[in-house]
């Protein structure tokens, strides 16, 4: 880890990334406590990527994000309470309850609107990258995308255009479906014939890079080396980040099948059983790093645990915040169609 | 009479035209979306898994492929999704299946049939929450029907698989499980029927999809305070039964068209058009339209509840129309 | 008063428009098509050639990133090309470009133009003949504008430009060449104003884009047998200008709406829609729809012409509404 | 030559390709004539590519194409009176005169609607073997384009549903945009960041070659071992024929800078001279095939002069019918819309 990333990185990662977990989690009990109607995704088994990704850009760069969107704006900064709120429909929420769990963001945070139709993200983030190039020097528009998104055309054509026209975009996609995922259980996720998704940026010369997602240390390296790259004016850079789906991703609506995360687990105090612990023990990017922090610094477990404890509380705190926001009122409705 | 729901009769439709005809074929097959009835289609899957296979998130190019198919003499059904996927096979669908037949004199016919679920349906917010038949409506060569009851979804699907031409069955997402008669053999229905689900002398409310179902409620109400609403259901909106408006609307002289896409140049407008055409003398009273408001869909419950037609909002209009008698 | 051509006039309109705001950039530059004008873009690619780049054939790709580029604050034009071209960027256009405004309750406005060559041009057929805006004004969040003249068209760009919203801009392939007046200081027009080209007391005719050219030639044709006809060009299709329309109709009591979409669900349907629910007591007659046939564009210049809404069939459609005098 | 293609298949070849050639050129006359109004493209320079392909193809098999049609109806055996009917928008045109000049085709010889936008008919072509899979053993759909049509998203979905469903497609890419093109003469025909069309198709395992597209031979031999590769099932081919763009098609509309074809030029009876003598020595398919004909048989020249004498014969023939035919009655315009 040292030469790889110092401690004094790696810890506010974790701590960005216990955030989001604990976000998650509360979606997921929030939902099923039918505190808002609608499907949605969480960011559980991808934290590393977002946060990694997130803690080496600059307050000037753009984000383009999808449907899986939660851990990004977190990991960009954006309130809790402001995220859930939204997500419950609230007018306090990111976007007055307009957009919802789809459509997180925040534009003071430099997010462009976030699309839930697969494919739209990475094309309106070359638009980013294409407004960065007129006005922003030396800005990049970061594009978080999954592996399905490569399935659309319009993908391919964004590609082809960042490429031709040297824009400063990083492209991240997100390869979560290298898990189990059986027919009929969800959306096939990686219907592609392609066996390696970055040929397909390659087959129109964009550089690329790829990265085992579950591993901060490893995303982060990657990123920065694509980051620096992407800002001398090469033109766009792909990094693909893989990582195994988390089983509760894998029913069509989400499922606590992990329970709450236990971070005992990544200090050896608490050892994980059943089917899942697998994914546990290997593929959780929380665990993982806290295991690492762990593995190098006796006094680890317990700051991990008053880590968790203050992310616990300011999701609790957030939550709390979202039930007592007012919904917005109806007459409100019709307004701002046009600005 | 025996019941069922629209997705149990929509499941049944699929199942015996692939049982009816070698040359159907589903490409996509999560015809119920993410609701609860969803499992229903395992049947099909099961029996028919040779001639059903899901194709990658590319809209534009399934929608192609079952075109290009088509064109070639077998007849695909191509599952396009939520009521906003169809935006990304555009092109395909009216600038090459809906003109073939057309352009090329009529030897190549394109017997394909689209299916997609519309309409607001609760957190689907302004990226899922569509209603595209009234665009496709403008675009010729496309039939195009939204059933509202269990026995019309089945015999349209049928019938549309039957057509040698390109059609799109627009089911509503809040229509999947709602129950209705159905007889003991369903049957076929021919496109471009439309079909009166409630008779009323007092004002003639014509609507679709799940507009009819809300469209009926309003009429019950109405009928308590003493108005009797005819309400049409349209069942297809290309071709268009203008026989079947205009005779009720010379029977009542009043009108309101329910329709949940948005307002402008949408299926409510060219009803109202229809009848400021043909039947300008049978009006009584300016029409009314019921719509969705010209605004996209808010996430929010309450927002979205008021941009959207309820049958209050029916009940509401049509009194308007009785109010405004000359 | 000076004159110019609409190719002329638009040709300025972007170079002003480029040389006002550094922000605005030239997405596609191909504006004036296949047509002998094409070579005055000449002038502005010489200029601004450094904000100006053509995309690859990638309508939806090059319509998704002047969208996006929108977002993050700059000011993008992005040429469409041929009128159907749009089906392939249509949900970049109607469900990223069009909602995001809204969605984001007003924080992420998008500022980006289109520009697209519509209509029934000679030879087109039906891929190449498209008038996509009936469709696009069904999408909430689109500020649509059909210019008919130099000055329009001029006036209308530029405050596309200006506007915070995206706005969509449909020149018609035929009136590129046609001359008008122009003042000669060429100003910025308000989104949202229709005018009224020519006043008449007996019938109103509602028009736009190169229709309202050829509204003119049928009320002068009119006038030598002493039908005074009021043409009402709307210029803006979204927002739409109902009380011009209406106090129009009040004037007149009768009403020809003209419009080269397909009939169904099209601009036509829409006037004629606002007046039977606004406008109804105003009507002496029934409104006349003339629009192209509910056929795809065929190719053959007979079959073409047949489909297609010309002087004199607006013509005999406004005597038929003055026959109809009850 | 010998072992590559036997005289007795080069002569056919040779006699469709001077079909083609000598209509193209009556199309370029009658378009400055007026005698249609309206866009088009001719298949000069590209004729071994259509010619070759199609004296594979069984009659079972499905064909598409695109605005750059006419080359490949006459290839396939349609008519030439009915196909320039169809151009000058007469009824007895192929469709009536209902599709002209970019939408030629003929369903009795496996055609499907011909797309003049751009992608389209390779994901129509996709179906097209979708449909051989499922019910003519044996059949493939045959996809010709331009290189332009892989800038368009579609044609990377159609490509990555062919290669997913192994279905009998093979994809001929007519690349042509080799020669000498400068902005503002024509459209781009290729905007496009990928320097190896192939790696497009590569990108999503679909076999790929690349051939010559000038050289009939050539085109013949890739193509056989194509079509053998997707009649066994094993799913898509991807070929992709590189020709040098006929300078008559630089200009946006095309121009007869070349003049009527001269065959003597084949035979060394005369000498090409001024800017185009390049392309005309060296990269005129019809030129070349003629030019080696003669280079392996004496009697050569007198036979190559009377199939031209033949295929002008024709194509004259096919004019005359073309202009005699009556315009379709206007009141037909309403009719089939619906079959
Ligand atoms: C155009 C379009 N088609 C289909 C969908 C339905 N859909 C929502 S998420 C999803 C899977 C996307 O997979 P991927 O891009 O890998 O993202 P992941 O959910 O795996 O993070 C699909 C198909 C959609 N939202 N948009
Ligand atoms: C969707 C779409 N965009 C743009 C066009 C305009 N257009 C016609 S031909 C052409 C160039 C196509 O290049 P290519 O595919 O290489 O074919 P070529 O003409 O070179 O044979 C373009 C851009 C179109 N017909 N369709
Ligand atoms: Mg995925
Ligand atoms: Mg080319």
């Amino acid at each position: 880890m040292s030469q790889k990333l110092s401690a004094d990185l790696a810890w506010p990662m974790l701590e960005k990334m216990l955030l989001i977990r604990r976000f998650e989690e509360a979606v997921l009990q929030l939902s099923n406590d039918k505190q808002f109607v609608g499907h949605y995704h969480l960011y559980i088994g991808q934290e590393a990527t977002g946060v990694a990704v997130m803690s080496l850009l600059e307050p000037k760069d753009r984000i383009a994000t999808t449907h899986r969107n939660h851990g990004h704006v977190l990991a960009r900064g954006s309130d809790p309470g402001r995220a859930m709120a939204e997500i419950l429909g609230r007018a306090s929420g990111l976007y007055g309850g307009r957009g919802g769990t789809l459509h997180l963001g925040d534009p003071e945070l430099g997010f462009l609107s976030t699309s839930g139709i697969v494919g739209g993200c990475i094309s309106l983030g070359v638009g980013g990258g294409y407004a960065c190039r007129q006005h922003q020097e030396g800005a990049l528009s970061a594009v978080f995308f999954g592996d399905g998104a490569l399935e659309e055309g319009v993908s391919f054509e964004a590609l082809n255009i960042a490429s031709l026209w040297r824009l400063p975009v990083l492209f991240i996609c997100e390869n979560n479906s290298t898990g189990s995922w059986a027919p009929g259980q969800g959306y096939p996720t990686l219907v592609h014939a392609s066996s390696d998704l970055c040929s397909i940026a390659k087959s129109v010369n964009i550089a690329t890079m790829r990265v085992d997602g579950a591993d901060v240390f490893a995303v982060h390296a990657a990123a920065s080396e694509a980051i620096a790259l992407c800002r001398s004016g090469q033109g766009p850079v792909f990094l693909e980040a893989v990582t195994r789906r988390w089983p509760g991703n894998n029913p069509l609506w989400p499922e606590p099948v992990t329970g709450p995360t236990d971070m005992r687990i990544a200090t050896g105090e608490f050892a994980p059983g059943g089917e899942h612990a697998d994914w546990l023990s290997h593929h959780d990017p929380v665990l993982r790093l806290a295991r690492t922090l762990a593995s190098h610094d006796g006094g680890a477990a317990a700051r991990i645990a008053s880590l968790d404890a203050a992310a616990r509380q300011r999701i609790a705190d957030a939550v709390k915040f979202a039930l007592a926001s007012p919904f917005p009122a109806a007459e409100t409705a019709f307004a701002r169609v046009f600005a | 009479m025996p019941r069922q729901s629209y997705a149990e009769a929509l499941v049944d439709a699929l199942y015996d035209s692939l049982a009816a005809d070698p040359r159907v074929s589903l490409i996509g097959s999560y015809v119920l979306g993410l609701g609860p009835q969803r499992h229903l289609m395992e049947r099909v899957r099961k029996a028919f898994h040779d001639r059903i296979a899901d194709p990658p998130t590319a809209e534009a190019g399934a929608a192609a492929t079952g075109i290009g198919a088509a064109m070639a003499g077998v007849r695909p059904f191509v599952d396009l999704g939520t009521g906003s996927f169809p935006y990304l096979a555009w092109s395909q669908i009216v600038n090459e299946g809906a003109i073939s037949c057309y352009m090329s004199d009529g030897r190549i016919p394109v017997p394909v049939t689209f299916h997609l679920l519309h309409g607001v349906r609760g957190g689907g917010a302004a990226q899922h929450s569509h209603s595209p038949q009234s665009m496709l409506c403008n675009a010729p060569g496309l039939e195009i029907v939204a059933p509202a009851t269990a026995a019309d979804v089945y015999g349209l699907v049928r019938a549309a698989f039957q057509s040698p031409n390109p059609t799109v069955v627009v089911s509503h997402a809040k229509l999947l499980g709602i129950e209705s008669d159905v007889p003991a053999q369903k049957q076929s229905i021919p496109i471009g029927q439309a079909e009166i689900k409630r008779s009323g002398r007092d004002v003639t409310i014509v609507a679709n999809s799940f507009m009819t179902q809300l469209s009926l409620a309003a009429a019950a109400a109405l009928a308590e305070e003493g108005i009797e609403a005819e309400v049409v259901d349209l069942r297809s909106l290309a071709p268009l039964d203008e026989t079947t408006i205009l005779n009720s609307v010379a029977r009542t002289g009043r009108l309101v068209v329910v329709d949940e896409c948005p307002l402008r140049c949408g299926i409510a407008a060219e009803i109202a058009a229809v009848v400021a055409e043909h039947g300008f003398g049978l009006l009584q009273a300016p029409v009314v339209r019921v719509t969705r408001a010209q605004v996209p869909v808010p996430y929010s419950p309450p927002l979205e509840a008021a941009v959207t037609p309820d049958a209050a909002k029916i009940a509401a209009a049509a009194k308007r129309t009785l109010g405004a008698r000359a």
